[in-house]
């Protein structure tokens, strides 16, 4: 398994509140993932403990493996809509993929 | 004297718990549900006395009812804003939870009348389904103005097609159209269970409420009073607006009981879409960490005192 | 005339939402929770009846079914081969998925005939475990041929060792040993709750089914087609051996829903892992997305019309 | 005779699932909910019992039961640390573990007992409560010695507000509180289900045995014997006490029971904490893979002639 | 914390139908995978979404820790055998471990 | 989206027994972790198999994100609390962080 540039991608990690995913899938559409995962959370953070007993209080953590502009999109678009006013992380890291071509 | 019920007793065990810190935690999953239950469940039981009786005759009431939903926030906000000086956000998205309504409080004073076999009307999840939204239209309309850029496509998506509308108004509509015959074969887990069922909702309420009372403290004595005011003045409207519209002694108390509650489902999740400047740890504090808990505890009975006067003083 | 029954309007809540994309979700957990109650319910029902006659009797009753599922798929395969111009694996699979059994279909007919007091012959559980696994076997057989390179040994541990049939087994053999006094201690679980909880699952089915339904405009009109003709003519199928079995008119009418109904639990994993090259959004688009909502809403009374007929036309 | 009561063959469902390797898995939400529902109901049925009788008569029974859960543990260690070989933190552990007692265990002999209809003492739920702590204490003092490093107010806020202990005397509480009119409105989740319930446990009890089971094989011949002489012993001196404490014969057959059964989820969830260097594996080999089992098929009904040999040859 | 060389392992994370988990958790043991950690997951791809409201459209997130040979055959195996015809996608990323010895 | 220097942050995850959550949890608020997120998981190591189907047997698995410091303050505290006598394993990588004054 060679780090071939070709075959480099963005990682994109995503912690955020669960009302919005609905609006975010939306986005990720639009801004060209071509795919993500999505995993139940919680956890803590500025915006204080959030420990996914009931709706309100409920993490999603969303993983969408990109190009480089398409992360540079999303995570412009999410700083730009969501970070003020939503418990929201974001974290990026560079991945190795299999298949380049389906992302 | 009444024995304390022991639903009352689990919000008790809850929260002392929770407020011990104890290893306690109802899985997310059990909590969805206990609440899908609960609502399909009042829904349901609304439906089949709907079926009994002329769906024309509520209209007036459904009517004065809506107007009272939005007649609240709008007496809420001014308070919120000038007296507790919030932000325009976040004084319009507390006034948005109190004129609308909680689910878990309507169901404790289901309970409570049931157990004292005080009549009230049984048509009274219409008129929560009814009060449940125009709060929220109006809190909408508070933060942002008639403001062009308001997507109400997606607002309205939001409030009506929200969990608790679908399976209130969806229950509804079931109870309506199989009547109380129709229904038998399901009465064993809808009906016979509701009560214990939402005594373990509000063994999740309590735990939910004290994570929430951490919070208190940093808002202080504004919110607190708001919080335990606030239900008793709109209780109040709610008792006389149920004693003009002629509903008995007990359906006068639900319908305080209805007026009095704060919503913590609907209105904090169209809220985080439509207006997401505002902090939700606020309007969270105030109607689970006050509130509710207030309604549950004191609320009730109170409202079932005032209803007395009001039909005493004003006349049957 | 029978009322509508209220666990149909369950599925027709959740279709409806679904469509309407409704923010509704039942929990991962409590869809898992409510299958294994409707499982064990079913085998402990069957349990209970087989332990009143003697086993013997139902062999060739038993024969005659495990024959007829052997014979479903390899009808329905040549139409979807070369009627519908399925590749091979494709058709192999979607030929399995309607020669096995649906036992939510079946519940929806227990439910059916149990509210309208009509008899059927108590040990119909017995015929569904049965029915469940040779079109598996011949599915996997169609796709592959007899090939040395099929892991036996792993498709009979996915057949025999799923969720389904242990359930519906272990269901029978405790129903069986500890007979109907036994059962009775757990009877308010599995048998007083038996249609709320089935109305639960028809809710989470109908959310399943409308999101099946997107994906069938891509397949287009053969799909639509099969899954509703394909059903009609294995019930008339299994009315017919069903009456040649001796079966009551009741009895007459459930198995002929069991051949009519898709399965969409098991031969969807048994097939996943068999047959991987299957696309298994076909199959499901059709068992789940047209079979299944055309039986629960049409099917089980066109087949207890059908049932009447034929013992009327044959004679009893 | 009596027949085989259903739910130890829902065990055995899910033990030979679990070890046939079936694909079937309780979602662990379903697990929590039906512990949840077990630990409340079992403490609810102690309450109402209490709110019948002086708590004061109670107290000598508490003193004694107490002082034999200090004792049991002291009993094991020796047995496991000099012939079983056990590092000093294992042998405190599983000393611990047999010290404490098994809720499942405990509703496995109600179930028994209430078949047969026997009578027994309705306060166990208290002496249950009571047994389940000073065990844990025990362990740690046998591993640490009473060294100044133990963090007793950590230990302690492990061991009394574990959610077993929450629950248990959280529901004794509500049930005393509200009385048995009080809680006839949740009687319907809480008593009526409690068998099936129990069911389900024992269910997913099963398969978490099958896991287990596995890891026998490293820990062998000395595990297995002590997993069953240990509780054969500890309902000796169960049995002996509550002879001694006038208990009816089924009252000492139950705190016989009590005694002999091993703890798998309070003690293990504080030996994590408090003595970590104890491998978990091996106490929850011994009393999940070894000792629940036997307790549950042999060990009740042995317990029960045990309790009768006591009772005739001491006098009653 | 330094980059030691020797510290340095391959994290592979794979998205795929939970209906696989038992056959691929026997793969990864052959291969010689020291561990691995699964957690259920959602999402949407090349095959539509996933929604993990049921079985046959549940998916799960595996992660395994190893040597660049093991993650280099694990990759492979998978490709030949699931990637056609499963929902499945995979990347790696280099992640320093504590204990080296361990995996 | 550059990978600037000041952006870079450690990326930590632990996957371990829930019976410590809320020990470690604490832990974590005291080295100076300024957030924290968890997932339910089950897995395979060392210790066997864990398949979260009851409480003894759940892992959960926590990331953390911050500061180098931080993270070898935190991988040498569970190193010597916890590796020993717990199932435990932690991995370390590099992230990009938007808006890094938060950690
Ligand atoms: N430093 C961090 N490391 C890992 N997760 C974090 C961190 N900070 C925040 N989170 C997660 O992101 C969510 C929202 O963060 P915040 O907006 O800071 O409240 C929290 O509930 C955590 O789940
Ligand atoms: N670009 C992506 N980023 C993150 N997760 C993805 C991506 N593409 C696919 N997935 C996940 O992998 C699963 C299978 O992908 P696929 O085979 O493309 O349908 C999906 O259901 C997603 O959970
Ligand atoms: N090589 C690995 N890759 C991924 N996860 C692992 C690995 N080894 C262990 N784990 C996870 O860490 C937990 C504890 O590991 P252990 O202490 O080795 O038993 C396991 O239950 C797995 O969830
Ligand atoms: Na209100
Ligand atoms: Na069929
Ligand atoms: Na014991």
């Amino acid at each position: 398994m060679s780090l071939a540039n070709d075959r480099i991608r963005k990682l994109l990690t995503i912690v955020t509140e669960g009302a919005i995913e609905s609006a975010l899938v939306r986005d990720l559409d639009r801004l060209g993932a071509h795919g993500y995962t999505i995993t139940e959370a919680r956890g803590k953070g500025r915006r204080g403990v959030r420990n996914a007993g009931w709706d309100a209080s409920s993490n999603i953590r969303i993983e969408v493996v990109c190009n480089d502009d398409t992360a540079a999109a999303i995570a412009a678009h999410l700083q730009a809509q969501y970070y003020d006013n939503y418990a929201m992380i974001l974290w990026a890291s560079e991945v190795e993929v299999l298949r380049p071509e389906k992302f | 004297m009444n024995p304390i019920d022991p639903i009352i007793l689990f919000f008790l065990l809850g929260l002392i718990a929770g407020l011990a810190r104890a290893e306690l935690r109802l899985p997310a999953a059990i909590y969805d549900f206990v609440s899908i239950l609960l609502l399909l469940a009042i829904g349901l039981k609304g439906g089949i006395e709907l079926a009994k009786q002329p769906f024309g005759d509520l209209l007036p009431q459904i009517l004065a009812v809506l107007a009272m939903g939005f007649a609240l926030p709008l007496v809420a906000y001014p308070v919120l804003r000038h007296l507790g000086r919030f932000q325009r956000a976040d004084a319009a998205s507390i006034a948005a939870h109190y004129g609308s309504v909680s689910v878990g409080t309507y169901a404790v004073a289901v309970a409570y009348f049931g157990t004292r076999e005080i009549f009230f009307e049984a048509h009274m999840p219409l008129l929560l389904v009814v009060l449940e939204v125009p709060a929220i239209l109006v809190g909408i309309v508070l933060a942002r103005g008639m403001s062009r850029e308001t997507r109400w496509g997606a607002v309205m998506h939001e409030v009506f097609l929200g969990k608790g509308i679908v399976l209130l108004l969806g229950g509804l509509l079931i109870g309506w159209i199989a009547g109380p015959e129709g229904v038998v074969s399901i009465k064993p887990l809808f009906f016979d269970l509701f009560k214990g069922i939402l005594a373990i909702f509000l063994l999740e309420m309590g735990l939910i409420t004290a994570a929430q009372i951490g919070s208190l403290r940093q808002y202080g004595l504004f919110l607190l009073s708001f919080g335990m005011l606030m239900p008793v003045g709109s209780a109040l409207i709610g008792a006389l607006l149920g004693w003009a519209l002629g509903l008995s002694m007990g359906g006068t108390a639900v319908l305080a009981t209805l007026a009095a509650s704060a919503s913590y489902i609907a209105v904090p999740a169209a809220m985080r879409v439509s207006v997401p400047e505002a902090n939700p740890t606020l309007s969270l504090t105030a109607s689970l960490g006050i509130t509710f808990p207030f309604n549950v505890l004191i609320g009730v009975p109170l409202y079932h005192a005032m209803a007395e006067r009001v039909h005493a003083f004003l006349g049957a």
